[in-house]
């Protein structure tokens, strides 16, 4: 019996030593996602497919920049981190919460050990969108290596404010499978997410600037990539972080109250009957159902994406006559993905449902995705007017249902 | 069951001339067989009623399959292409021209008259598009989205299925079992040649029943066209409703067991020819007797409840 | 014709040990793939207790060939943990508890203990065995599909199960795993109509129904079970089955989007499932613990040396526990949303299927009052049986009870229940009854030493592993989450230490199978050579040699008394075989023996 | 020999123990207020303790009753042998009691009876929908993979209408006012778990299902999904925060309505009420 009691003895300790040690959470095979035109040919992108030496160049610049793999991570000079308490740059992003006992490491604080816990299955653990949920969410998630992010209250195309990337991981966008963390993580934890976050994007950025340098460069020039040319690059994408938050857009003009009137209005510039000829219709279809004649019918796109195996999905547009296979490519949206119309029947918004986020995507559309930036074609009342519309008509479904407007609609727009 | 003095066991059974014993583990075991049998139609025949008692109404939509996203079409109207008259291309390039749709599919409605549904309109477009086949010689009809929830016998508009062709093929099934029953006395008197016979009649008379089964199957998935308020697409398959799908999941096992009991009986045929059986050993007559029997019995069951109610 | 079912053993290896029509044969084949299937479904088990202990963090050697995926670091995916346990609960009950206690000690046991040469139809026999291994392969295959294994629990409730896109387990996996199920089904439905055949028609001379062992009595009443049962299971898997393949609208409910998906709109009843599943699969409790209770009961009449306190109301506590097992599936729902008023109906008659259940405890009791106990390995577990199915039993009372079901349901208090239930029942009995059958199986003896070194073990951190379950599962911690960490009532020190108490009582749980199967292999080859009746027991199997010869018995044995009879006053020896006759002067109770 | 009855007897004395202790430790035993360990916040849960106790003690007292029997059993009944090698004492040869059957038949079921019915009304309380309080909706909780989504009436006092307040796992309540929810789910099968509320409910796909339930103590509580509903299951957490006046609740309302009805990026974020957590 002592002799069989001592193998369990052991076990005991073993197993108290694997969990218990403070890093073992940080084991496994770590290592960073490279972009594909760092290795290969990417159509119509630039890739250094050709360029070892400069390849090998571009990787050790990332490695001392960011650190070689996700448990050591650098911070580089002029990074658009949040400080933490003591001052230090980046310092949230595997920092060990700090209690008022002093530093405590805890195994799930800090943004990477909370990025890994809560985002790393669907997200991937280069950002790349990659997860192993990935393929079996729709719309996929995003992948952060770009710097650009679709519901934003910066210009189109513009890097996003941490206002909204908050928001997003704050209330989850309804709609999409991106869950609300509010209840899950802690004020401080979703900043530590947050700046995990950008550093996955600043990395990202800073890849596929090294490669777009080092593919108009000679692969045997020596200088290539040197530090100066690398700083240029850095500061140009941390320099499109900073700014983002002088560029947040404030409607200039204040919402004008939603009225009957002013419904009306917004329907009409929704069905294309002003002089601006908008074409929201198109899109969103007549009935504001998501169903426009531009995109992809609802029914073929359902069965695309949501019938049988998503890693199939391109053998299920194979298989669609020609028309709609060319429609299907042109609606993509930057990443490559499938782009549905909202439904504007029901209320369910993805970026957010308040008056202000109704203003930022008409106004200024939705980044990589087709929905086009309005506001100089209308003017500030318009919008609003617009967002008085969208809000109104999941509960007043008759506002496209008055006999005629639709056909005028469809008139109008021919 | 069994006495002391009696033992069942074959090894014990004092000789092969004897009485048989009033009933053989083939026996006992044919009829668990079909308690097991009875349990598993409980199963799919009461989840039927169970579904027909308390069934949302919107188990069944006129114009879309189930599938579609019905909050997107609320208004929808459908036009109902009758007869497609003599422009068939004219009638073609009309329906895409007022919904969009692909040749594949227009080809699919025009073939589908005179229960040919375009779908995807509304009020007005459905009276135009009406309005421009009726001119170009074809029938067509307006009609509007409904759901509605189970269909009535003996209404052509609901209900797809023949009650006349199944009662005839009821009757068949249950001469069957009557045959059945006549063979296995037959055998039980030492008639041999009288139960090949009856065997035969039932085998044919089961063969027939399938017969008709399967070309009822094929004039619902797709050798007729039905109106819409029947199926959206002019076809009866599993998916346009929860009645189609309790009809052949319900049918479709029912007959795979028919079809099982016409091979047993085949098999059970030829051993008869052969001389196998005799009015001492005659089981495999007689449980393939009473496992026809019970397919009848499930027949009558579910043609009450699932033609007639 | 007498003596045409006595042919000598076939020459043929492959008839003789694989495609074997010999019940004894198929008995071990049923034993080895239900015993290979346990150290797959503990595996499984030690992964789920180790994240749930250590969240997220790699298990050791195990992370880097289970889950690959670079973007992973080695952590487990939340989605492979649902797998995890869907897939455990699976493999335990449908492919190791079901198989070794109704397939091999159904099967050996049934023939010999009721002095027949062989099952009423050994062809049916042989494939309900074989019809286990597409059933085997399915699961197997379900692992690398697209999407992985099922995860939508061993339930399977649709919409979660019958959506693809609910759950990447949902997209084939699931599909596989119905079929894995339809394959076990037909195999426990084949098996028992053969049982209950043979029970009711090849009993051997004299061998009245209430002159049966225990073990044939449950084994014939969970045949029962099973053959009235499953084919619902069966149209219920078949349904949900062409819900997936065929497009059929069974159990998808109106106006349910998934994962961003079109809603559906025509639509039938999820919870329709649920009352399909749960009328065999409550049931399917019983079956996996009366054949337990019918082992310990003669285990325990034979080391009491002792009759069996109260044979007939033993028998009839059994028809009253399968009887009633059949009106009470609903308590599994009472949270479902179906008709609280039905719930209080369903309360009632599961609270009296305790009744029963309390019986049996008092009687086994009962038989060791007054007896001599010899502590055998198997003696041990059977009342290791009685202990711990006391507080499976008990625990029992508090899910019935549907006020404070509403608290504990969906808890680790039901998983608690369960595996006390099923590890500290099932689990121990089976353990019983290869203790006890070994040498009639084999001719070879197991070492008792190192039995009883794995008895020692496995008891004391059977209740090390699940006894704290009953405690977290009152606190509130919900069951099939990977990670208990996120809720703040979850993450108390109380509740961490106790997960990971579990977790190493887990490991050492599995650690102490060791000398089990070192003694199970040891044996088989080099273990002593058994004589016929080893135990001196009663019962039929010790009249013939050990091994039994290929059809059993050389002359069928003629039965005089039920198998209990021990320490007959008078008698030369403390046992009495059931084929001698009872001493003049003897007069039996007809109530209770 | 006998003393192997010692190891079933420590089985026993260390599952009594453990059972016996969990009510000093608020980590062991049911969840409450961390605050106030002996205090349960809703009526309903005072009751279905109180049922649980009763439970606990009358299945404490049989375990312990048939554990010692069983112990007491194994030790003294435990063969041993005499000198020669002979036991040194037979087993009594006896088949049953007539008269103990019949006992423990009836006792038992006497009591599982008494049990079965003594729950009914509390039952009838918490779920019969016959019993749901005649008060305004709260909120309409809809369960969607993997978040709880709640819909608040608003001014109007109307759920589904333009006015209403949306929140994300975030449910409010007044203290000791009952709050009536109706519960539905989007996609697949969830429970509405509230630990310290004993509450639970299934939330099924096309059905509405009204829960009710009080809450005496101001706080901060936790919402769960008990059931099953895919890889994000264990994440279906959400906050529920029980306001001590109804104008406190009514002022974090407005606050919400603002917020969400905000359309400057300048105007003073209104910090809301309770709105961060630790």
């Amino acid at each position: 019996m002592i002799v069989r009691r001592r193998p369990v003895f052991g076990l005991w300790i073993s197993l108290a030593l694997a969990a218990g040690c403070s890093d073992a959470d940080l084991t496994g095979p770590l290592a960073y996602e490279e972009q594909p035109g760092m290795t290969r040919e990417v159509d119509g992108k630039s890739h250094l497919a050709d360029k070892p030496k400069i390849r090998e160049k571009a990787r050790a610049v990332l490695a001392k920049l960011y650190g070689p793999n996700p448990k050591e991570i650098h911070v580089p000079e002029g990074a658009p981190f949040s400080k933490d308490e003591s001052g230090t740059v980046g310092g949230l992003l595997a920092n060990h919460l700090r209690t008022a006992e002093g530093p405590k490491r805890l195994p799930h604080a800090g943004g990477f050990a909370l990025y890994r816990r809560h985002c790393l299955h669907c997200h991937g653990l280069s950002g790349a969108g990659d997860g192993p949920t990935a393929p079996f969410v729709f719309p996929p998630p995003r992948d952060f290596r770009r710097g650009l992010y679709k519901f934003t209250s910066t210009p189109n195309g513009a890097r996003p404010d941490r206002d909204d990337l908050r928001r997003t991981v704050r209330d989850g966008l309804h709609g999409t499978s991106m869950p609300a963390f509010e209840a899950l993580l802690t004020k401080e934890e979703i900043e530590q997410v947050l700046d995990y976050v950008t550093f996955l994007s600043v990395r990202g950025e800073t890849e596929l600037a090294l490669i777009e340098e080092g593919f108009i460069g000679d692969d045997e020039d020596p200088d290539a990539l040197e530090d100066d040319v690398v700083a240029d690059l850095t500061s140009a994408v941390f320099g499109k972080w900073e700014d983002a938050a002088d560029k947040v857009v404030d409607p200039p003009v204040a919402r004008t109250p939603s009225s009957p009137e002013s419904v009306r209005r917004g329907r009409d510039l929704f069905l294309g009957r002003t002089k601006e000829k908008l074409e929201c219709a198109g899109c969103h279809g007549v009935k504001g159902r998501g169903d426009g004649k531009s995109f992809v019918d609802p029914d073929v796109f359902n069965r695309v994406v949501f019938r049988g195996d998503p890693s199939k999905m391109a053998e299920r547009v194979a298989q669609l006559d020609e028309p709609t296979q060319e429609l299907w490519k042109q609606k993509l949206d930057e990443w490559g993905n499938p782009l549905r119309p909202a439904n504007l029947t029901v209320p369910v918004y993805k970026g957010g449902r308040r008056p202000i986020d109704l203003y930022w995507r008409i106004a200024k559309g939705i980044t990589g995705a087709q929905m086009p930036a309005h506001y100089p074609g209308i003017d500030h009342a318009q919008i609003w007017d617009i967002v008085n519309f969208v809000l109104a008509l999941p509960y007043q479904p008759e506002l496209l249902e008055e006999p005629g407007v639709a056909a005028e609609a469809e008139a109008v727009r021919r | 069951m069994t006495s002391a003095d009696a033992p069942p066991h074959p090894a014990h059974r004092p000789s092969a001339d004897a009485a048989p014993a009033p009933a053989t583990p083939g026996k006992v075991a044919i009829w668990l067989f079909l308690a097991t049998e009875i349990m598993f139609f409980t199963g799919l025949l009461g989840s039927y009623i169970v579904f027909r008692a308390g069934s949302p109404p919107t188990s069944y939509s006129n114009l879309y399959a189930p599938a579609a996203q019905l909050d997107r079409l609320k208004d929808a109207r459908g036009v109902v292409l009758g007869a497609v008259g003599p422009d068939a291309d004219g009638v073609a390039g009309a329906i895409a021209s007022a919904t969009g749709k692909g040749e594949a599919e227009v080809a699919r409605i025009l073939a589908a008259a005179p229960h040919g549904v375009v779908n995807g309109l509304d009020e007005k477009g459905a009276g135009e598009l009406t309005a421009a086949l009726g001119k170009l010689g074809a029938k067509a009809e307006a009609a509007s989205l409904r759901t509605s929830n189970w269909p009535r016998p003996y209404d052509p508009l609901t209900n797809p299925l023949s009650i006349d062709l199944t009662t005839v093929n009821t009757f068949i099934l249950i001469c069957s079992s009557a045959t059945m029953v006549l063979a296995v006395s037959a055998i039980q008197q030492g008639r041999k040649g009288r139960c090949s016979l009856f065997l035969l009649a039932t085998l044919v008379l089961g063969g027939t029943f399938l017969g008709v089964q399967v070309f009822e199957y094929h004039e619902l998935l797709e050798g007729r066209s039905y109106p819409i308020g029947i199926s959206p697409t002019g076809h009866f398959t599993p998916e346009v409703s929860l009645f189609a799908s309790c009809f052949f999941t319900v049918t479709g096992f029912h007959g795979l067991h028919v079809a099982a009991g016409v091979v047993t009986l085949a098999i059970v045929f030829l051993g008869s020819l052969l001389g196998r059986f005799s009015a001492q050993d005659f089981g495999a007559v007689e449980y393939a007797g009473l496992y026809w029997h019970f397919v009848d019995v499930v027949w009558i069951l579910l043609f009450t409840i699932v033609y007639l109610i | 014709m007498s003596d045409a079912h006595v042919h000598p053993r076939p020459r043929n290896p492959l008839t003789r040990y694989v495609f074997s029509t010999d019940h004894k044969v198929i008995a071990v084949q049923f034993l080895f793939s239900g015993l290979i299937f346990f150290a797959v479904g503990g595996l499984l088990a030690m992964i789920i207790r180790w994240q749930l202990a250590w969240p997220w963090r790699p298990v050791p050697i195990l992370s880097k060939w289970l889950w690959s995926a670079p973007a992973l670091g080695g952590q487990m995916p939340p989605e492979f943990y649902n797998k995890l346990f869907t897939m455990h609960a699976t493999i335990m009950i449908f492919f190791v508890i079901i198989p070794i206690l109704t397939g091999a000690f159904g099967n050996f046991l049934i023939p010999l203990m009721i002095g027949a040469r062989d099952m009423a139809f050994p062809k049916l026999n042989m494939f309900s065995y074989w019809i286990m291994w597409p059933g085997f392969a399915f699961l197997l295959a379900s692992f690398f599909v697209e999407g992985g294994p099922s995860e939508a629990g061993w339930t399977g409730y649709p919409p979660l199960s019958t959506d693809p896109h609910a759950a990447p387990g949902s997209l084939n996996g699931q599909t596989y795993w119905l079929l894995a199920l339809l394959c076990a089904g037909i195999s426990s439905l084949t098996g028992s109509i053969n049982y209950i055949t043979t029970v009711v028609m090849l009993r051997a001379p004299g061998m009245k129904m209430f002159r049966m062992p225990m073990t044939v009595w449950s084994l014939f009443i969970t045949a029962l079970l099973q053959a009235f049962a499953l084919p619902v299971l069966t149209s219920a898997l078949v349904m949900q089955l062409l819900d997936r393949t065929a497009g059929t609208n069974f159990f998808s409910p109106v106006g349910a989007s998934v994962g961003n998906g079109p809603a559906v709109t025509g639509g039938g009843a999820p919870l329709l499932f649920q009352h399909l599943f749960w009328f065999y699969s409550h049931p399917a409790v019983y079956v996996m613990i009366l054949p337990g209770m019918g082992i310990a009961s003669d285990v325990i009449s034979t080391f009491s040396r002792k009759p069996l306190f109260g044979y007939k109301p033993m028998v009839v506590a059994l028809a009253a526990i399968a009887g009633l097992g059949f009106i009470v599936w609903g308590h599994h729902m009472f949270q479902s949303g179906m008709n609280p008023a039905l719930g209080a109906t369903f309360m009632v008659s599961t609270m009296m299927i305790a009744l029963p259940s309390a019986i049996k405890v008092f009687n086994w009791i009962g038989t060791m009052w007054g007896g001599r106990i010899q502590y055998t390995s198997a003696m041990l577990n059977a009342m290791a049986f009685v202990s711990m199915f006391i507080i499976g039993g008990l625990s029992g009372i508090f899910m019935a009870a549907t006020p404070v079901d509403i608290h504990i349901h969906d808890t680790y208090f039901i998983v608690g229940h369960i595996h006390y239930v099923l590890f500290g029942g099932s689990t121990f009995a089976i353990f019983a009854g290869v203790y006890y059958w070994f040498p009639k199986i084999f001719g070879r003896t197991m070492n008792e030493g190192l039995g009883k070194v794995h008895f020692l073990f496995t008891f004391i951190f059977m209740t090390g592993t699940f006894l704290f379950m009953h405690i977290v599962g009152w606190h509130g911690h919900m069951r099939r989450i990977p990670d208990p960490t996120v809720y703040e009532f979850l993450r108390a020190p109380g509740v961490v230490w106790m997960n990971q108490f579990m977790t190493i009582c887990a490991f050492a749980l599995g650690l102490a199978q060791v000398p089990f199967v070192l003694n199970f292999f040891y044996s088989l080859v080099a273990g002593p050579k058994a004589e016929a009746n080893p135990w001196k027991a009663n019962s039929l199997e010790w009249t013939t040699a050990s091994p039994p010869p290929h059809y059993n018995f050389e002359d069928l044995p003629r039965v005089f008394h039920a198998p209990y009879e021990y320490s007959v006053p008078g008698g030369e020896e403390d046992y009495l075989p059931q084929t001698s006759p009872l001493p003049p002067n003897i007069t039996l109770d007809p109530v209770m023996a | 020999m006998r003393y192997w009855s010692l190891i079933f007897a420590l089985a026993a004395a260390f599952s009594v123990g453990a059972f016996a202790y969990a009510p000093f430790s608020p980590d062991w035993w049911l969840p409450n207020t961390v605050a106030e360990p002996g205090h349960v916040v809703s009526k309903a849960g005072r009751e279905i303790d109180a049922l649980f106790i009763i439970i606990l003690w009358l299945t404490g007292g049989v375990f312990v009753a048939t554990q010692a029997a069983l112990v007491w059993a194994q030790f003294r009944y435990a063969d041993r042998l005499d000198a020669e090698g002979k036991p040194a004492r037979p087993a009594r040869y006896f088949h049953g009691s007539q008269r103990l059957e019949v006992i423990w038949t009836i006792i038992p079921a006497g009591i599982l009876v008494f049990l079965a019915l003594y729950q009914m009304s509390t039952w009838a309380d918490v779920k019969f929908r016959s019993a749901a309080p005649r008060t305004p909706v709260l909120a309409e909780l809809t369960g969607r993979q993997f978040q709880w989504m709640v819909k608040y009436p608003g001014p109007d006092g109307k759920v589904g209408t333009a006015d209403d307040l949306f929140t994300v796992n975030d449910l409010h309540l007044v203290k000791d006012e009952t709050a009536l929810i109706h519960l539905k789910s989007s996609d697949v099968i969830h429970s509405f778990f509230l630990p310290q509320m004993r509450i639970k409910q299934d939330a099924v796909p096309g059905m509405t299902i009204p829960v009710w339930f009080d809450c005496d103590r101001a706080g901060r509580y936790e919402l769960a999904c008990a059931e099953l509903c895919g890889w994000g299951h264990y994440k279906m957490r959400g906050d529920v925060v029980v306001h001590e006046t109804r104008a406190e609740f009514e002022a974090w309302q407005a606050a919400k309505l603002a917020e969400q009805g905000r359309s400057q990026v300048g105007e003073p974020e209104g910090e809301t009420s309770e709105g961060d957590r630790q």
